[in-house]
């Protein structure tokens, strides 16, 4: 079976080391928050100059000089500190958040990623994206791995304009946790009940498939 | 004599100069932290062909987006302009031109614009169609982007407190694009909650030295909020 | 599990990791706002061949002097030293290079490093022996000088508080050249001279997140005056 | 009679303007700050991270952790802000500093200055000298107009490893107010009872001289 949306964000914790500071992109890499390991400490940077984002507030304690990078209302935890966009840009161009998770169009094998325009329809904008990609240590891109035709996400070359290039190492798939090294992808571990020949499938890129696929363990 | 006193009484006198074809420079993030009067003096002002720099473009009817309705803005610097269906119909007619830049990539602008740094490396948009006709380098084993610093005749800040002297202090999430948007303007026009007395800020706690305003006026805010989320 | 903790109890445990032929970087203007405990451990422990990064050198017998005394400094980039004859001495027999920098230039090289910007344009040193072999550019009708940026193994940091989280608060003009050099140090490392619980600093005021830091430490300082001058 | 160090900074202090933001040198533009004309405010920026410099502490507020560019024992006025080195350059390479006041062994009719070594001599530094004289909107350089031989300190062409190149516009000396342009010196003002013969005579650039050259006023 392909992971729910929260299996995703679940999987994707796995990543989590304590300690971290964390980048969580629009989507399922916010529900990310609610899977940290018991035990484990993270502290959630905001690009819009927060660092120890908390939960959404109460009614009673809604702020509207308080928002996260999706414009949502938020909280701020123990030892949180707020901070201009160019100090914010500061951290992450200087490469000190040490995990950045973001959703994705398409991943090709030499790590490129297309996640902000699709040509003819309407543009939005990269808001930090770019930022995030070119410096960020270590990036996990979660994402189905095809599109609602079928069509695979995972490409030899990303068809969209770019948001990076060849930055990308690990995504975390609806049916796969795959690594980029070597121009190539890498199955790692499959979700539990997903075939490696439907991954396979559906991976448009070159995959090494080894001879054993771990299922992902939650 | 007026010495370092920055309050001026009346939007008249805060935009007093504003002109056709200026460039202006706007803090905020999405609605968070926008000098909303400055922005409702100038729709009432009726100056054009604005070039406008600022992260976002406002909603339909709020923010910026009330001088994108009064068709004010020629072009748009910004990193994200997703929240407003009349920018969108106004870039696809051809009305408005839009020039998108990556979120740290303009801060940094904004940044040196200020800081008499005309220009810098960033690893941000290499490979993208942002890179397009910008010379590029490679530092440390990889590639970056030369990127241009930005200023601009007015900047319009929103900050939470001022002292008489412009002497600045921010608060939360507002301070956002403010603090650079404060040092790259040939003028500096800072709407706030509240004035003080000057020495009342904490001179060890200023984000903005008063060096950078030229006038500070109080405003009445209201504050909305874009994407209300709570916990239930 | 230690989540954020960034408390240490020693020097040893402060500096752990730091060796020969490392590149330092120290905050501090003069003798003012200079990590004293952690420059002497450094004498201790007896690392040699080090490049040091800091505005200043110290004074004969004080602040990075004193590791000028040991000839544990191969290489100095600072903005000025003429406040040790030591240094003079070394400089002259050759047993010390000196890479001199603007001032400006430096806290800019300095916080480029912290920032992920490898290099940039600035009009400080053009048309003088600073910009030979630099490559120069105009913009806006002057001329500018391409610098890069600085980084260093370890940032040895004064602060005047800090929370167990690395979360720091500089004191009047002992700031200067901390908050850059606690950004662009591979281990970051702090000497304060108080360390207060997460959540007792003011998130609003907080001048170094953090993020940029490893390793605090409480120390007791001399603060000794360069040059006392008094209003009689 | 050639101005006394105290005249010096009493002419420098004539370029003042009501609330102008000014950095002062070290030596004789040090000066400049006791002689704010009356009813007139300014505000002194330090390079090393302060905006409103005041006195010399009393001996009961001296604060080894308030000091000027100088390395002395300072205090600070109301209204006044601490910041960071970079943050201070930010202001000074900005153009946000009204007025900057520095001493120079030489100066030449391009407005080149030479202030910070002497080849032969121990190199100290230039501190801040470099991102000053290039990024300030209006400079005062205050010096004797010759050595103590009595050599001209206002060149053709700087002999001098330079601070700064075509950068400074006003000198005052201590025989004469004079200006730079059209890679010229042009002779403004001469200090009280100094003869024009005099300053032409220490002066080895080209030197325009008007018709009228008035004493200056104090």
């Amino acid at each position: 079976m392909a992971l729910t949306r929260e299996q995703l964000a679940q999987r994707v914790a796995q990543e989590l080391c304590d300690g971290y500071y964390v980048n969580l992109g629009i989507g399922i890499p916010t529900l990310v928050a609610n899977h940290v390991p018991e035990g484990m400490e993270v502290m959630l940077q905001s690009e819009n100059g927060l660092l120890g984002m908390g939960e959404f507030p109460t009614e009673e304690n809604i702020d509207p000089d308080l928002i996260n990078a999706g414009k949502q209302t938020v909280t701020a935890v123990t030892g949180a500190s707020y901070f201009s966009s160019a100090d914010s840009f500061t951290m992450i161009r200087g490469g000190h958040v040490d995990l950045t998770v973001l959703g994705a169009f398409e991943v090709d094998q030499n790590g490129s990623i297309a996640s902000w325009m699709i040509p003819g329809k309407l543009v939005k904008g990269m808001g930090g994206a770019m930022d995030l990609v070119a410096s960020a240590k270590n990036i996990v891109v979660t994402m189905t791995h095809a599109n609602k035709k079928g069509e695979s996400k995972l490409l030899r070359k990303c068809t969209l304009p770019l948001t990076g290039a060849a930055c990308i190492k690990k995504i975390v798939s609806d049916l796969a946790y795959i690594e980029i090294h070597d121009r190539k992808f890498h199955l790692i571990e499959r979700a539990p009940g997903v075939s490696v020949d439907e991954i396979v499938l559906k991976t448009e890129g070159e995959l090494i498939v080894p001879e054993n696929v771990p299922e992902m363990v939650f | 004599m007026q010495g370092f006193n920055k309050v001026v009484l009346s939007y008249d006198e805060a935009l007093d100069g504003l002109t056709n074809n200026m460039t202006i420079m706007v803090g905020g993030f999405g609605l968070c932290g926008i000098p909303e009067g400055l922005i409702g003096k100038i729709k009432c002002m009726g100056v054009r062909e604005l070039t406008c720099i600022s992260n976002n473009a406002g909603v339909d009817g709020f923010g910026l987006g009330i001088l994108l309705e009064e068709q004010q803005i020629k072009k748009m610097i910004a990193s994200y302009v997703g929240e407003n269906s009349l920018f969108e119909k106004q870039l696809l007619s051809g009305e408005l031109a839009v020039e998108l830049t990556p979120q740290g990539t303009l801060a940094e602008k904004m940044r040196a614009g200020g800081a008499g740094i005309p220009a810098f490396f960033t690893p941000s948009g290499y490979g993208t169609p942002i890179a397009k006709g910008k010379e590029t380098r490679e530092y440390n084993g990889k590639m970056h982007v030369l990127e241009e610093a930005l200023t601009a005749d007015f900047s319009l800040v929103k900050a939470w407190k001022a002292d008489t002297m412009g002497n600045l202090v921010f608060r939360k999430t507002a301070m956002n694009f403010n603090p650079m948007a404060a040092t790259a303007g040939r003028i500096t026009v800072v709407e706030v909650e509240e004035i003080v007395r000057a020495g009342e800020l904490d001179p060890n706690h200023i984000h903005t030295p008063g060096i950078y305003v030229n006038r500070v006026i109080k405003g009445s805010f209201e504050k909305r909020i874009e994407k209300l989320t709570v916990t239930k």
